[in-house]
């Protein structure tokens, strides 16, 4: 269920409704950001990458754990084979 | 038309405003002899060398919006006939141009779309000699249809066709696919996507008239509606083949790819206007992608598959990492998938 | 594409199923396959899509779920967005799955056909904006899915409340992840070794839903992602757990998910839903407390009242040779019901697992067709 | 299809669901090995003579109701098409038909329209060769639209148009005029009108063939939308002469009067679609109305007219105590009148 | 067609001719021509249409007068139906003849071009029998019409009332003939010898609303039918009247005119309508008690309730060469209108004489082309 | 102004509305009768002549009344002459 994608906030469209502009692959749309904003202004979140689903933000996307899990991988090259 | 700015039903009833619509504002753009006698038909002085036969195509274009970014229907209504006739070795000579009008649309948008109409036509070599002019109450049409039929000539020494395909000849596509699809989608007002998202609408004829002088052409068609898949599909059951594709030789844009992930649509589902699917000799092959990455139309030109005899699927895809699947045909219209 | 393509590297996944094939290697060896559920039809469709499941060794066999919103759609759920549709001056908006699910009348797209009138959107704030557009007219948002979906609705109602806008109504049909979890893990025909968890439900669920099932069934569970390396990197985590005698849920899908979930999103969901007494699903019957409707504050917003209340139809139960029951609690595959590929293909869909591209039905045959004549 | 009795849009998306509306329901409507090629385009192998001219012409049909008494917009589209052919001597070859289609459109519905239209060009020797099929969202058409073009071979000795006009010539109508506009009008359901009222709706071939073995043929139209009046002020307008016209003369049938009467109409504004103009030289009148006459189709024909040098109108009507009057061009869509 | 055909015969306009000629002749000679006003646009319309000013003899002519419903129609009831059909939801249903009226901002179908909803229809019955099938769509009848064409709408509101058709409703602007004529015989520029009488509205009326012209005025009126046989007829009859000296009124049109009119008509009229204490003409002004308005009992269906209540728009007042008060008062002949037949011609009107083929602009546009520049 | 045109009465097709269909010159159109019938019932006008303007017959016509407007003139083809 789900279909999710990674887009990156370009802009604030309406922060009182806390709508952004995302681009995701090279196509853009406004998000609602209502539920990603913790108490700061969404302005904060500009240059961001977040999960999209029908719309709405529904986490912010971690470079560091992405990097991890796939420097994991990277590392587990020569670690479990044996 | 004095101050009227936008067409009412008087302009389609066959009197005096539908004259004025015509001789003033709209046969002053297709500007040529043969239309200009406004006779019910246009009478044509061809002649056919033997073995010249001649092609004879219709399609009616019914896009909304009615410009989009890289074209509108007009430039759609001209190239879509154009490249009908173009893809079975035709060089594009006459087309007929048939509007169908709801009452309310400005003159000043009529007569841009049909200019540029116009200018496709005459880039390819070819006029407009005859046309018709209908304008139905609001409500009964979409702003506007545009209906163009065309002729051609095949020269003696062109066959091309399915009953040419067999196992073992490659399949070329002409550049990255869906990118008039995706440009469509994008403008879809419910859908609010923006981006680089651009139609290919052109004409083929000046890629397709250095392509019939390369040997090894078997068959060729546009991918327009139902895309890439939809003539796979068509070339597979014609022969009584299979095909075999790579995914990873399929060109597609970045965003075209980016809306496809979006709304969960595949690439090779979406129209394009400006693409060719060929199927050429296998030895013919690198040759004729050299001839098509030659001219700017092909310059994204890839070998993407081939024909093999027939498997339990018409159309199989090798992907990323090796696996084979099969790529049913599209089974209705592209709608945007949440799960 | 970022935190796509790295994430479908072919040296990576090569890399992942060369893991995979050594772990499967040391797991006891018996009669039947380790069976691993993707509860999820995202997974589903990926798995297909890659033809991941031809990846894995023969002793490791992917089972479907029943985690695609549109496959679980009872057909009451349809012919009442038919009848709104049907309505004069309503316009009923729909996600593009739910359009050709067919109800016992046909589907969305049948009955626009008809003159009914339907517009696919991509979510219920463009729904919402239509409602702004056309205040003559009511807008009818049909809103369906799992906890992953629901935050969407609920944040639309919030703000139809907020603007007063009162042309706007949702016919709502959320449902829970939980609830057929356990009815599933309650068959005791069922043998399945472990699970990989819905990514997307857990981003504003968390994992507490998933807990009960190593607690009370002992099977592993891993909260995966959606591309191949996720998957493949999660089928690997199951095999290690199983590996290891150990149960427990973990996360793959870290760059997201959190064990907390969203709860920014759960506190929308709380406002304007309140948990149903009993929801129905397709293939399952009818499971208490599986589902949401929506609380008091939020009744004025329901569609269903705009509909006269039917009398109870006995509604026709359907073809009743489709599978779709025994397919989606994974006792049966979909080339093995009668129907499939023949009255049953994604243009004249029979039953919902035809309907949705995630749909078990739908992704077998999309993707499998060739394969299911050549290796089985 | 299976079991959908109603178009939808997925019947026109180039999948799945289109190859098999076209491949079992309409292609064997049309019957004929150049169309089975389902090629982008037909190919045809025409020989043409020395002074052989090819007419190529274009409609499109937008009639409301799709059925009427006396034919229906698959007549319409096969007959319109090959009347403007035919009114330029042409013998009819090849059309095109190009379908836009109302989703929900019953495809019973469309196959009895279609092979309505296919017998009539096929009862004109003639063949439906390449085709397009689009459906369209609910609202955005009315039913469906019908685009036919068509091909034809003028023969060499034959050269009619409106540059053979002149002063002298006398004009016949082949028979009585306004009947479809008439019917049309019946249908409105606004005006709720019943009446023997039925359209002219028919193939001229077999009439025109004749005709074109007369000599002193200079011109034809066949008086559809703007009626009788528009093609008199065509022909005025394109020879630079007036026309003098004898309103006692213009063969009306009795209900299509009633008609006029009752809604303050000019029978001659209204459409035919089985009645053509035809200009002849002054002495040659009286037998191409013989020829007509021999012919049921030209039966009703009458010698109504005649160019003269211009005057200070167009059109100049004598009517029944001898004073004339100017008759003006149409000038908008026809509104039935209270006063 | 029976009473239409034995009323052209040439025989016996022919014999009608002569008998004029005869007449004309022995009346006083004298410098302008015998004027003879043809009251209603009808009138207008066949004297043209089958060339009868042609057939009198040099010393009397026809003046067309202000009997066109369509062509006293002012610009604001044209800008009110447009904003009804503006309006979401409405159908405005029109006469055919009133659709192309030119209002400040364009006409009916010019708005319809623009999206305005806008429907022709034969009579009011049909306007209501639309309300009837589409009960959630407001049906506004545009009401235009003389004494002739009242009834109809009187007939159609009764039976709305009747049936309690509450989404029907009418934009009235309803007139009486004998003001206008009050209004012109009251101009003493206005030499007029003659009246040819309405027959259609007289056989509603009756004869009354002319008694006045021979009482006060001492001006003959026949009460005419519509065919060549009844003008010509009507024509000698005034000849006659002139010729003794005598001014009274006279029924030419006997096989369906009365003096006393239809009281059923009447009747109903009466129940539907009350005199207006004002109604504006387009050419002559504001007519105090010269058109009818809805009683107190019929106002919930008056359609002029829908709108926005307007802050009096300073309506432009057309183009200031517009000659149409000066024809229609029977002051200029259409081809001195400086707009004749350039910007003004039936395709592009700029005033309403130029619209209804009643209209005397228009009848002289259509039929007086050739003969205007022939003979004048 | 108000085209009226004479139709035949052919059938009464909703007594309680004085609806009839009528026959004008070849085209038959529902009208309503109410203006004409006096006391009795529509049937009795099924084949009388009507002068109908906007669907609403106004007056019947007289045919003694008609053919003695035309015998007028033929009587005064040598009579007024003088
Ligand atoms: S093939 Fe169709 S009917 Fe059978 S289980 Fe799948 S969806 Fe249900
Ligand atoms: S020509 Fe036009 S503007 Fe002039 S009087 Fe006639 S209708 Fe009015
Ligand atoms: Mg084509
Ligand atoms: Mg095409
Ligand atoms: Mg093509
Ligand atoms: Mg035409
Ligand atoms: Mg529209
Ligand atoms: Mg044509
Ligand atoms: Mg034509
Ligand atoms: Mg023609
Ligand atoms: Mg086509
Ligand atoms: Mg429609």
């Amino acid at each position: 269920m789900c279909l999710a994608v990674p887009a990156q906030v370009l802009s604030i469209s309406d922060p009182s409704r806390a709508l952004a502009l995302a681009d995701s692959g090279g196509v853009q749309r406004e998000i609602e950001l209502s539920c990603v904003i913790a108490d700061g202004p969404p302005e904060t979140l500009i240059g961001a990458w977040v999960l999209v689903h029908v719309g709405v933000a529904l986490a912010q996307i971690s470079e560091q754990e992405a990097l991890a899990s796939l420097a994991l991988w990277a590392e587990l090259d020569d670690g479990d084979g044996a | 038309m004095t101050d009227a700015k936008r067409l009412t039903l008087a302009h389609g009833s066959g009197g005096e405003p539908m004259q004025q619509l015509l001789h003033q504002h709209i046969q002053p753009l297709f500007d040529n002899a043969i239309l200009a006698r406004q006779e019910d038909q246009a009478r044509l002085n061809m002649t056919l060398a033997p073995g010249e036969r001649l092609a004879f195509t219709t399609d009616s274009f019914v896009v909304t919006p009615l410009c989009f970014p890289g074209g509108n229907i007009g430039t759609l209504a001209a190239n879509g006939t154009l490249n009908d006739l173009v893809v079975g070795g035709a060089r594009p000579h006459y087309l007929s141009c048939a509007l169908i009008i709801e009452e309310g649309l400005p003159l000043e948008t009529l007569q841009a779309l049909l200019a540029d109409l116009a200018r496709e036509v005459r880039a390819a070599g070819a006029l407009v000699v005859t046309g018709d002019t209908k304008v139905v109450p609001r409500g009964a049409a979409d702003g506007l249809f545009i209906n163009t039929s065309g002729i051609g000539v095949i020269p003696a020494a062109v066959d091309l066709g399915t009953h040419r395909l067999k196992a073992g000849c490659r399949l070329l596509v002409s550049g990255p696919v869906g990118d008039h699809g995706a440009a469509i989608l994008a403008c879809r007002r419910e859908l609010a996507l923006g981006g680089d998202l651009i139609s290919d609408c052109a004409s083929l004829w000046p890629l397709v008239k250095g392509m019939l002088e390369e040997p090894g052409l078997l068959a060729m068609r546009d991918a327009t509606r139902g895309g890439v898949n939809a003539v796979l599909h068509e070339f597979a059951a014609a022969a009584g083949l299979s095909v075999e594709l790579e995914e990873a030789a399929i060109p597609v844009r970045p965003a075209v790819r980016g809306l496809c992930e979006l709304l969960g649509l595949d690439p090779l589902q979406l129209a394009c206007e400006g693409r060719l699917l060929a199927a050429v000799e296998a030895d013919a092959a690198e040759r004729m992608l050299e001839r098509m990455h030659a001219h700017p139309l092909g310059s994204g030109a890839q070998l993407i598959g081939r024909l093999v005899p027939q498997r339990n699927s018409a159309v199989i895809v090798r992907g990323l990492y090796g696996v084979e699947r099969s790529l049913p045909a599209v089974s209705g219209e592209l709608l945007p998938r949440i799960c | 594409m970022k935190y796509v393509d790295e994430f479908r590297d072919p040296a990576l996944v090569a890399q992942l199923v060369k893991r995979i094939d050594a772990s499967a290697a040391r797991l006891p060896s018996r009669q039947q396959p380790w069976q691993l559920m993707e509860v999820c039809g995202g997974h589903t469709h990926a798995i297909f899509r890659f033809g991941l499941d031809r990846l894995l060794p023969d002793c490791v066999e992917f089972v479907h779920g029943p985690g695609c919103p549109v496959c679980v759609l009872p057909e009451t759920v349809i012919d009442q967005a038919v009848a709104l549709a049907q309505r004069p001056g309503t316009l009923l908006c729909s996600y593009g799955d739910a359009v050709r699910v067919p109800g016992t009348g046909g589907s969305l797209l049948e009955a626009r056909a008809g003159g009914a009138a339907v517009e696919v959107v991509y979510g219920p704030r463009d729904a919402l904006e239509l409602a702004r557009r056309h205040p003559d007219k009511d807008i009818v948002f049909l809103a369906i899915g799992f906890e992953t979906t629901a935050p969407a609705t609920a944040l639309a109602l919030q703000a139809a409340r907020r603007e007063g806008i009162g042309n706007f109504r949702a016919l709502c049909h959320l449902v829970l992840i939980e609830p057929p979890l356990r009815a599933l893990l309650a068959d005791p025909q069922l043998c399945l070794d472990g699970f990989i968890g819905p990514g997307h439900v857990s981003l504003v669920t968390g994992t507490r839903p998933f807990d009960f099932i190593p607690a009370q069934y002992r099977r592993p569970v891993v909260i995966s992602g959606f591309e191949p390396v996720d998957l493949l990197q999660s089928v690997w985590m199951l095999l290690r757990q199983l590996e290891q005698g150990k149960a427990c849920v973990e996360l793959q899908y870290r760059r997201v998910a959190t064990t907390s979930g969203n709860s920014a999103a759960r506190a929308a969901m709380e406002e304007v839903f309140e948990p149903a007494p009993s929801t129905e699903w397709r293939g399952l019957g009818s499971l208490p407390h599986s589902g949401l409707q929506l609380a008091p504050e939020y009744r004025a917003f329901d569609a269903a009242a705009l509909l006269e209340p039917r009398a109870a139809t006995g509604a026709e139960p359907g073809d009743p040779r489709c599978g779709c029951a025994a397919v989606l609690s994974g006792r049966m595959k979909p080339p093995h019901c009668p129907l499939f590929g023949r009255e049953c293909t994604p243009a004249t869909p029979s039953g919902p697992l035809m309907v949705s591209s995630e749909g078990a039905c739908a992704a077998w045959y999309q993707y499998r067709q060739e394969s299911a004549d050549d290796r089985r």
